[in-house]
């Protein structure tokens, strides 16, 4: 595929939340089958199968194998995700049979918090002494699906309130302190292997398991990147950047956001960013 | 055997204070009207058990009704916070709510060891996670084949559990299709169940996807058209994502919250 | 993601020689061409698991095919003995046959757990029974809530599943309907699957009560009409009670079944 | 329901299987579900949906819940089953949900051998010494069956090789040793509450779980069942004489046979006896 330069044939810029989402549906290449959270991991999901992936198979917690919506679901149980499935099935057949049984390549996971090492809060956050402690959705399906995906993506925004050196709460597990704990754990998958933000990608040293700096969107230096990190980011041994959107990436992300439009959907349900 | 009831008299006698309540529906065919019959009847308590508690538990909680919360992701799905469950638990307002926190993993594998009739079920979960810290519904179990360590979860067994289906016919089977969710699991494992129905009809014929759930295995249907709504349920009705959104707005004051509540518990036909 | 194959081709690619081979099917849809052509082409050592090995199964220990049998119902259904299977574990003919010997409960169980990437799955079940002193794969487990203990039985993961459905769609995603019994789990255990069909279409329809198992689950698809023969695939074929009693003749004399297997094996088009 | 004797509408005269029969079908008066073998409890909970509970939902362990079938059928998965069905399930289900979940009133058992304590044999036979131990079709779904149900009718043709002291094989647990042994092992269920034969019926003695004579067909002395017994066979306090089919139990059983005539379905299948 060419990838010719961003923003020709749309006249408006390309956006960081663009940059982020187009990031993180290429990191689907390759992917037979995804377990996909709303929010952006849904949108990303969605722009891979319209762009590097037309035969990946979404699958959804509610039930949904291989559901091929023709716009954002706006939650994790529209109607369009049973309606354009390859089958539906229970929730617990989902869990067991399909997730747990090792069928699922790439687990696609919105986070509240991401550490270091890639573990995830999305249960809450400190607010500083004397106030209560800030209440997020909880787990939803984020524990299972790092755990028995055959390898797992995270995507979210880039803040020091985000990305931090320690989660106020450990609600799932990604590399736990250091590159033996999955094993040690009888983890299955790989765990996370990427985190793609609106200003960059993060991933894993080999070595250590901490997450280091892998690549910057165009335009965004990594000292941006650092001042936004809530630990002392390193930077792996070669830093690329990102190519820009393509046009057929970005009109097809451009079209798919305005037919959601409906709703948000970028910012709720299992698996996606803090709630509110 | 299930009879055919009003949402009224169903509720009343099979919802009582103290109760263990699961409300299922996964996002698609979620008991609203059965729940504001259980805010209009004033029936507290209650530990309320659902995976993703949406705003029909949000309701319920900002009513004052909910001692406990079994759950596993609390938000207003496609729009942010569920406010009135964030204001109990982070304040304690109107009273202060328990929670007994889970995985959609480990929620749907309780419901199925309490359909099983099984005191826990198995699953590779919850390794790593802070969350077996908080509850004791979470442990471990050594396979004594292999002697790999597992989470065990203990069986979920509500007294009741209420869902809502497409329809019923007039001996009380009920058939419902679209994404069934974990309710069938969730009825099965109940002790009472209740089953609100858009229609009944006088033959169940066969549908692609349809989950049946005899007659035998109901205790009430109760006809309540449109009684998912904001929910919606395949075939009748789509999600009315307005009132989704909307409801952020009502639940982020108490003030507003309140007045729907009176607005509610004022108009017996008020939904 | 499942290619359509030839049945000889998928089963020489699929099925090698020392697998465990699970061929399921509960009366209905029971795989009966794939397993003649196994028998064909003389794939030896197996250990062959089912729930009820019916005469499909006798006719594969018949031929001296099978070293174990992994089972819960050993009969012909409606007729009475699998006499292939009865002479091989009373007298050793034409092989011993080692034997590992379940409730359908537990059976059923041991596919789920496979199914679930789990190591064992937990029951209520064979307390009392002298069986579990015969297997290596039961054993209990202490439920760590209630400190009930409860039978434990190990996953069974075979190496290949053979299943035959009513159609598949030309990516070769599969559909069955009618009793599907433990088919899907036992695909969803099995480190290959291998599905023959009634037929290919350009679409699959929905079906009321269908089981669809997606392209990506599945190795191979063959399309073999009357592949079940005969036993039956709704709504294509009825139940062959006839061949199944006349089966009984045959399997009771070593004579009779010999020329039977040698009239299968030396005719490509035999069945 | 009246009772008139016997033989008045149908000429042939009623046979000992057909006494089985019928009052196997009328022990399940009251019932509302039954989790139903093939062979002889098919036939009696068939009858039974015909004559003294036309509500009685059939429960087949092939997945069918509430099948109503027109006919006998020949096998555990006849078509038939699953069409005339209220729901279809997966056999893990039926097992897991509907048997062990404690939703089926009565559980209906054929056997090759039943001890005195109602424990059932369907794996072996000892053929005495020097020659190989008789192979039966093994447990299928009985010993969860027995286990799970709220009772247990056991139905098989009395003949001391049938009914004996002691079991070759114990594959189901009836009573096991004593009337305290369910208990101990944490059955959930009561257990056998009949053993009905061609004979008569034999029911646990309260006091030692022990089956003892309470019934005998009309025509069948107490000593001729104790002949056709391998124990000691005791007599309850009172022995009563069943009631002798009445001419419409008999004419819809007959009428059932007669169409089931296409094959047996008699003697073999889950759950029935011995398979020779």
């Amino acid at each position: 595929m060419s990838v010719p330069s961003a923003g020709q044939a749309d006249r408006s810029p390309v956006t960081p939340d663009e940059l982020m989402e187009v990031n993180a549906a290429r990191a689907l290449a390759g992917a037979r089958t995804c377990f996909v959270g709303i929010g952006l991991p849904s949108t990303a999901a969605n722009l891979a199968r319209r762009t590097v992936n037309p035969d990946l198979v979404l699958i959804y917690e509610s039930g949904a194998l291989g559901a091929k919506p023709t716009r954002l679901p706006l939650s994790i149980g529209d109607g369009e995700l049973a309606d354009t499935a390859d089958a539906v099935v229970s929730v617990p057949e989902i869990f067991n049979y399909w997730l747990q049984g090792g069928r699922v390549d790439v687990g696609f996971l919105g986070a509240a918090q991401v550490d270091r090492f890639a573990n995830i809060n999305t249960t809450e956050v400190d607010n500083g002494p004397g106030r209560p402690r800030g209440r997020l959705p909880g787990a939803g399906g984020a524990p299972e699906i790092a755990a028995n995906c055959g390898r797992v993506l995270v995507v979210l925004r880039h803040s020091p309130r985000n990305l931090v050196r320690r989660l106020d709460f450990v609600t799932t597990l990604g590399h736990g302190g250091g590159p033996a704990d999955r094993a040690r754990l009888g983890m299955r998958g790989r765990g996370p292997v990427a985190v793609i933000t609106d200003l960059g990608v993060l991933r894993p040293d080999p070595e250590t398991a901490e997450l280091v700096l892998t690549a910057l969107h165009p335009g965004v230096t990594a000292d941006r990147v650092r001042a936004a990190t809530g630990w002392r980011l390193r930077a792996a041994p070669t830093v690329s950047v990102t190519a820009p959107p393509t046009d057929g990436e970005l009109a097809r992300l451009r079209a798919l956001k305005a037919a959601g439009r409906d709703g948000p959907g970028d910012d709720a349900g299992p698996g996606g960013p803090r709630g509110t | 055997m299930a009879g055919i009831r009003s949402l009224r008299d169903a509720v009343a006698d099979l919802i009582h204070d103290g109760d263990t309540v699961a409300m299922e529906g996964f996002t698609h065919l979620i008991p609203f009207a059965a729940a504001h019959e259980v805010i209009r009847q004033g029936i507290t308590d209650l530990t309320l058990a659902r995976m993703t508690p949406d705003i029909i538990y949000d309701q319920l909680i900002g009513a004052g009704l909910v001692a406990k919360l079994v759950f596993s992701w609390g938000g207003n799905p496609g729009v942010g916070s569920l406010h009135r469950f964030r204001d109990a638990v982070e304040n304690g307002w109107p009273r202060p709510l328990a929670l007994d926190e889970h995985s959609h993993a480990g929620m749907a594998n309780r419901y199925v060891a309490g359909a099983s009739g099984l005191p826990f079920a198995v699953l590779r979960g919850y390794r790593g996670s802070d969350l077996p810290d908080r509850t004791d519904t979470v442990a471990t179990v050594v396979c004594p084949f292999t002697g790999e360590e597992l989470a065990a979860v203990a069986a979920l067994t509500p007294d009741v559990t209420v869902i809502h289906a497409q329809r019923a016919d007039r001996r009380g089977t009920v058939q419902m299709w679209g994404l069934t969710g974990v309710q069938k699991e969730a009825a099965l494992a109940a002790g009472r169940v209740l089953v609100t129905v858009e229609e009944v009809v006088e033959e169940l014929t066969p549908r692609p996807g349809a989950v049946v759930l005899p007659s035998w295995a109901v205790d009430a249907v109760a006809v309540v058209p449109g009684g998912a709504h904001p929910s919606y349920a395949a075939g009748y009705s789509v999600r009315d994502n307005d009132s989704y959104r909307a409801w952020d707005a009502v639940a982020r004051d108490r003030a507003t919250f309140t007045a729907w509540l009176n607005a509610l518990v004022g108009g017996r036909e008020g939904r």
